[in-house]
């Protein structure tokens, strides 16, 4: 009977059903004191409803048990929600370690997903049912918002960082994408679907996706072009095989994790966290790189940790 | 002559000199305390930033003249010494005094925003290191430096706003003074003046460490 | 529009005391301030509502039925910054605060008058900025002014707009100075804090709120202006800032500024319920410290709305723990207000509807606010109409519902006229209906995914969005009667007297409408506020 | 008289102690104290503060009201600034230690999901 007019969306995720439940608890706690109000106040108002503009009412100054009951109760529940909300919270904002990767840059009023194996899509994103992903976002002007209710998963996506989501589509079909932050103009034009396939039918449609190349190679290509072996080939600068996810030493004596965000920075603002032992030499590629070669940059210095990387190099 | 005044002295809402003497100050607290959170915008943004880009905002304070600041700071303690004393002349009902003590505020006030216009603002611009308009810097942590100077251009930019503010408030008690318009019974406006130059004063002492001195000159 | 009582002897007041323009327009006298704040903002709430009637029109049709996405983005634009800015912010403070705050400590002004007057003409000042950005172009930031966006890609009239909210958010801070020094100095012999009417507490908190919150938006839209102006970069991630900085500036302040909003209805439904049910209020000292505690508790809890901005996560649970702690008082409250009710003597005038209808509908807006404090909840609704609902609901159904009953109540006093009751109980009944119908299909839109700031949305969201607009049609309507027969009784509606509703107060213990130095002589107070129950009111 | 009146040595003693804390402030900056540095200087800065503060602007001799303005004050500005940060350098704390997870967080069993689950069927 519902069919027509569902209090819910899809749940269409690892995720959904989790934040459905806590939904349905807190929709109780709020149906049961809305009534408890709205009953004692309609009680009360008839009961006790003026007879006649003499009568004179027995005056209350107050019960400080009553007082202290109507804040333990509150403080109680909300104290449930808080625990149960958080932990979900957290469970659901930490991808598997075994997340497939893909990367979301978000612009005026469109967005462009791109695959590691390098096939890109705008407005549209082809994944695989039963597996989790994990998008990595950014965006090249404003603060954007990457949101898919029937997975009921949502992050910004800002300008000048990383922001991260994962999910695990548990139903294959065609899901909203909405872009949820105020963008400009066209903000309530920049949707598009997630498509949910059975794996072998995904693994086709990227067989058949204009098959340019991994996104590692196309990093790869780039990381000739701009010349970047000329000093980090030479020991000039600081190698890059292997160092992806690994701390290293800085010339401030600090260190850093190398990451996704380090690895921008450092192609963008290179004097910013400076590697011990090398010279200040990196010029800026800020103006050079788009966001999306940067995403291919990175995942080519990735590739260079793993197996693969090593053995083409 | 402060016994003739105490009539016109008090205005119509207030039953005596005392709560309108204690409402005048509370009030000028309680916009102190706007002002603390005006400028607190300024520092926690300062704060976050200095974290995030140590090294730059160093630099950029090194480009500094701590010499000037530190003239500076002497300037505008020695006004708040003045002002300290003016409002003391005009609780004792001394107009003379209370004149001299205002001069010398006034002038020390404007001492003040005269050294920072020529020798400060007008030597970083001149440098190019006026973010948005002419900046350059060559060295590393360009873009944090440029930060800094934001901030730098900012904090002491809205602090000079509020000197000349000062300056204004002082010049029109100057020529109520000079009618002999406060006595001991009537001298909330100078008592109130003096907390908001005390209080830019405070600003500044701040401000001083945190943008000249903090990254160290060793 | 002053009218003089006619009575058997006729009585100067402070409406007819004199009758020039200049009289209005140089007035310190914090009623005739309050007068021009009523008409200020009453003016704004057409405009705001204006551009709401656009939208929800346009919202009928999935394609948008009526204007252009960049058009809509500009009415909710106009339609948040003039509702927030210009019409909940200073209208309970603002009209009854002024008009009441003196007169319920037996005070004859406030402390500061000229400072009163200068906060109406800044006001007014912010006002024309906005208006001047609104009609010379329009501005499409949203009221929350995100940088990029609003600092680098906008070409509208962002800058007047941005100095109108910085210009009267020093209106604010002066009005909630002046309050607070004079709830503080001013007192009349024997109004000691636990007698003061609760009505005092809120707005006093809420003062305190205005006092620290509002001078950090004004630096937070300054430095927006300086973006602009000069592209420096302090938010701006082309340049290193961090455009989540500005957020945590913006809602250190606007997060706060939805309690200036709510509090001070808070305070007015206290009143309205203990006059209406001939009761002392229940707890006095648990709802004026909550009161308090909600004020300081605003502070700590902004963070909930960058939830899924890529704040820290850590930081998220810190202010989703805190953010839970806002129900606790507000719980009170309720309770305490329905607890009231018990054996009480109740009568059923306009005020009191909108009272009762003020307590249902804020129970329903604060319990949809634990949503959004579930971290887990929030990622799903947040930036979606479920939000939308909720804070219209608390600012809407609580804030305008308490400032519409407060009118009602203290009409009399302000004009020494009586509105027609049956009327008036007619558009309490049409603003409840019209209300929930506009704003609950909202919350079922959102948890469904309908982002807000959508002018083009999936048909499948549809009915549910002409059900809210068949719902906004009738609120309008119902917003629409009062100002009808309000105006109509100034001329023509019958003479009140002192204490049409035999309410306790100081202020109902002065001719309505009260002379300029409110009270004959200074008032002694002995009893507690709401000392019901003891013998009848001296009225006369 | 209203208000209090200070002796004029009073006044020039703090003038002296603010010069005088100036001109430290200066120096120390001159030294390499690492860390230490930057707490000295806002340590003097400080106390510079609270000498303006006390003598020249009267706290010392005014009512506990004034004294609450001004704590109030610095309690909220240490609010904006200690939340802000505490996102700033948290935000990189990613991710979530596994602990977290293992050790969860008791939960309450999920509610009477049969009555409200509305099927789609």
């Amino acid at each position: 009977m519902w069919q027509g007019f569902p209090i819910r969306p899809d749940q269409a995720s690892t995720i959904a059903r989790g934040v459905d439940y806590l939904y349905y608890f807190l929709t109780a706690i709020d149906l049961f004191f809305t009534a408890v109000i709205f009953l004692t106040i309609f009680y009360f108002a008839l009961r006790y409803r003026r007879r006649s503009e003499k009568e004179q009412p027995p005056q209350i100054e107050g019960n400080i048990p009553l007082e202290l009951l109507w804040t333990a109760i509150p403080l109680g529940l909300v104290v449930i929600v808080f625990l149960w909300g958080t932990s979900l919270f957290i469970q659901n904002s930490r991808p598997p370690a075994a997340a497939a990767e893909i990367f979301v840059v978000g612009k005026q009023w469109m967005w462009k997903l791109q695959h590691p194996e390098g096939v890109a899509e705008i407005n549209e994103l082809h994944v695989p049912v039963n597996r989790p992903i994990k998008l990595t976002m950014t965006s090249e002007d404003v603060i954007h918002d990457f949101s898919v209710p029937a997975f009921r998963v949502k992050k910004d996506v800002v300008p000048g960082m990383y922001t991260t989501l994962w999910f695990e589509a548990t139903k294959t079909g065609s899901f909203h994408l909405f872009c949820d932050q105020y963008c400009g103009t066209n903000h309530s034009l920049m949707r598009g679907e997630v498509i949910v396939m059975e794996p072998p039918e995904y693994e086709q449609w990227l067989s058949g996706g204009i098959r340019g190349e991994s996104m590692a190679q196309a990093g790869a290509k780039l990381y000739d072009q701009l010349a970047c072996i000329t000093c980090h080939g030479t020991g000039k600068g600081p190698s890059l095989s292997g160092v992806y996810g690994k701390p290293v030493k800085l010339s401030d004596g600090s260190t850093v994790v190398v990451d996704d965000a380090y690895l921008r920075e450092s192609v963008l603002y290179p004097s910013a966290k400076i590697v011990a032992g090398y010279p200040p030499l990196m010029p800026t590629f800020k103006g050079q790189v788009t966001e999306d070669q940067l995403l291919q940059l990175i995942a080519y210095i990735k590739s260079l940790s793993s197996e693969e990387g090593k053995a083409r190099k | 002559m402060a016994d003739s005044h105490a009539g016109a002295a008090l205005a119509h809402q207030f039953e005596d000199l005392e709560q309108q003497h204690e409402a005048a100050s509370l009030g000028m607290w309680i916009f102190l305390a706007t002002e603390v959170m005006f400028f607190g915008g300024l520092f926690a943004g300062y704060t976050i930033y200095r974290n995030l880009y140590m090294p730059g905002f160093d630099a950029g304070s090194h480009l500094l003249n701590v010499t000037i600041g530190a003239i500076n700071t002497a300037v505008l303690i020695c006004s708040s010494l003045t002002m300290a004393l003016g409002v003391r002349a005009a609780q004792l009902g001394k107009r003379k005094t209370l004149l001299t003590f205002l001069i010398c505020t006034l002038a020390l006030g404007l001492a003040f925003i005269l050294i920072k216009l020529t020798l400060e603002w007008r030597h970083d611009y001149l440098e190019g290191f006026a973010p948005g308009l002419n900046f350059t810097f060559a060295g590393p942590h360009a873009k944090s430096v440029e930060l800094f100077f934001c901030f730098y251009f900012l904090m002491t930019g809205v602090h000079a706003l509020h000197m000349v503010v000062g300056v204004g408030v002082l010049s029109v008690l100057l020529a109520l003074a000079w009618k002999g318009h406060f006595g001991p019974q009537r001298y909330n406006a100078v008592e109130t003046a003096g907390l908001y130059w005390h209080f830019v004063d405070i600003v500044w002492i701040f401000l001083f460490p945190l943008l000249y001195l903090i990254g160290g000159r060793y | 529009m002053a009218t003089a009582a006619v009575g058997p002897e006729t009585r100067v007041d402070y409406l007819n005391v004199d009758y020039g323009i200049k009289s209005w327009l140089l007035t310190t006298d914090h009623k005739r301030i309050a007068l021009l704040y009523l008409v200020s903002i009453t003016l704004f709430f057409f405009v705001g509502g204006a551009a709401a009637a656009l939208m929800r029109l346009n919202l009928i049709e999935p394609n948008g039925a009526l204007v252009e996405p960049a058009t809509y983005n500009k009415l909710f634009s106009t339609h948040g910054i003039i509702m927030v800015f210009f019409f909940m912010i200073p209208s309970i403070p603002a009209v009854l605060g002024n008009f009441l705050v003196p007169m319920m400590i037996g005070a004859r002004d406030l402390a500061f008058p000229r400072l009163n007057l200068l906060s109406w003409y800044i006001f007014m000042a912010g006002g024309a900025l906005c208006m001047y950005a609104v009609i010379g172009g329009g501005v499409d930031t949203g009221w929350t002014f995100y940088t990029p966006l609003s600092t680098t890609y906008l070409n509208t009239n962002v800058m007047s707009a941005a100095l109108g909210v910085f210009v009267a958010g020093f209106s604010s801070i002066l009005t909630g100075l002046n309050f607070v020094v004079t709830i503080h100095k001013m007192r009349a012999p024997g109004m000691t804090w636990f007698r003061m009417p609760l009505f005092l507490w809120a707005i006093y908190a809420t003062s305190i709120i205005q006092i620290l919150g509002t001078p950090v938006l004004a630096i937070t839209l300054a430095l927006v202006g300086l973006e602009r102006l000069f592209h420096v970069g302090i938010f701006d991630p082309a340049v290193g800032g961090d455009p989540i900085l500005f957020q945590h500036l913006f809602w250190f302040y606007s997060h706060p500024a939805v309690y200036i909003m709510i509090l001070p209805s808070l305070g007015v439904i206290s009143e309205l319920v203990t006059c209406f049910a001939k009761k002392r209020i229940f707890g006095y000292s648990f709802v004026a410290f909550s009161s308090v505690a909600i004020a300081a508790i605003s502070f700590l809890v902004w963070g909930h709305h960058m939830f899924v901005s890529g704040q820290s996560i850590y930081a998220g649970i810190i202010f989703s723990g805190l953010s839970f702690a806002v129900a606790i008082p507000s719980a009170i409250k309720v309770f305490n207000w329905t607890a009231t009710l018990y054996k009480g003597s109740i009568s059923y005038q306009a005020p009191m509807l909108y009272a009762l209808g003020f307590i249902g509908l804020f129970t329903m807006g604060g319990l949809t606010g634990l949503f959004l404090a579930t971290l887990a909840v929030d990622t799903h609704v947040h930036d979606t109409y479920f939000v939308v609902g909720h804070f219209h609901y608390i600012m809407v159904g609580g804030a305008v519902m308490g400032y519409l009953g407060g009118i009602h109540f203290w009409w009399p006093k302000i004009t020494g006229r009586l509105y027609p009751d049956g009327w008036a109980r007619l558009a309490a009944a049409i603003i409840f209906i019209g209300f929930n119908l506009t704003f609950f299909p909202q919350y079922m839109l959102g948890y469904l995914g309908m982002p807000r700031r959508y002018a083009i949305y999936p048909p499948e969201f549809q009915v549910l969005n002409v059900m809210s607009s068949a719902g906004a049609s009738i609120l309008g309507v119902g917003y629409l009667i009062p100002l009808v027969y309000m105006i109509w009784s100034i001329r023509y509606g019958p003479v009140a007297g002192p204490n049409p509703w035999g309410a306790k107060g100081l202020e109902w213990q002065t001719p309505s409408p009260p002379p300029t130095e409110n009270f004959p002589e200074t008032p002694v107070v002995t009893e507690e506020a709401y000392a019901y129950g003891a013998k009848e009111v001296a009225v006369g | 008289m209203l208000g209090h009146v200070v002796p004029k040595k009073t006044y020039f003693l703090i003038f002296g102690a603010l010069l005088a804390l100036t001109a430290l402030t200066t120096s120390v900056a001159y030294l390499n104290l690492g860390q230490w540095n930057t707490i000295a200087a806002l340590a003097i800065a400080c106390c510079k503060a609270t000498l303006v503060v006390l003598f020249f602007m009267h706290l010392r001799w005014s009512t506990r009201l004034m004294r609450v303005v001004l704590i109030s004050a610095l309690l909220w500005l240490a609010i904006l600034i200690s939340l802000t940060t505490t996102d700033f350098f948290s935000r990189n704390w990613t991710p979530i230690p596994e602990s977290w997870e293992t050790s969860r967080l008791p939960l309450p069993s999920p509610p009477a999901q049969d009555e409200l689950r509305t099927s789609r069927q």
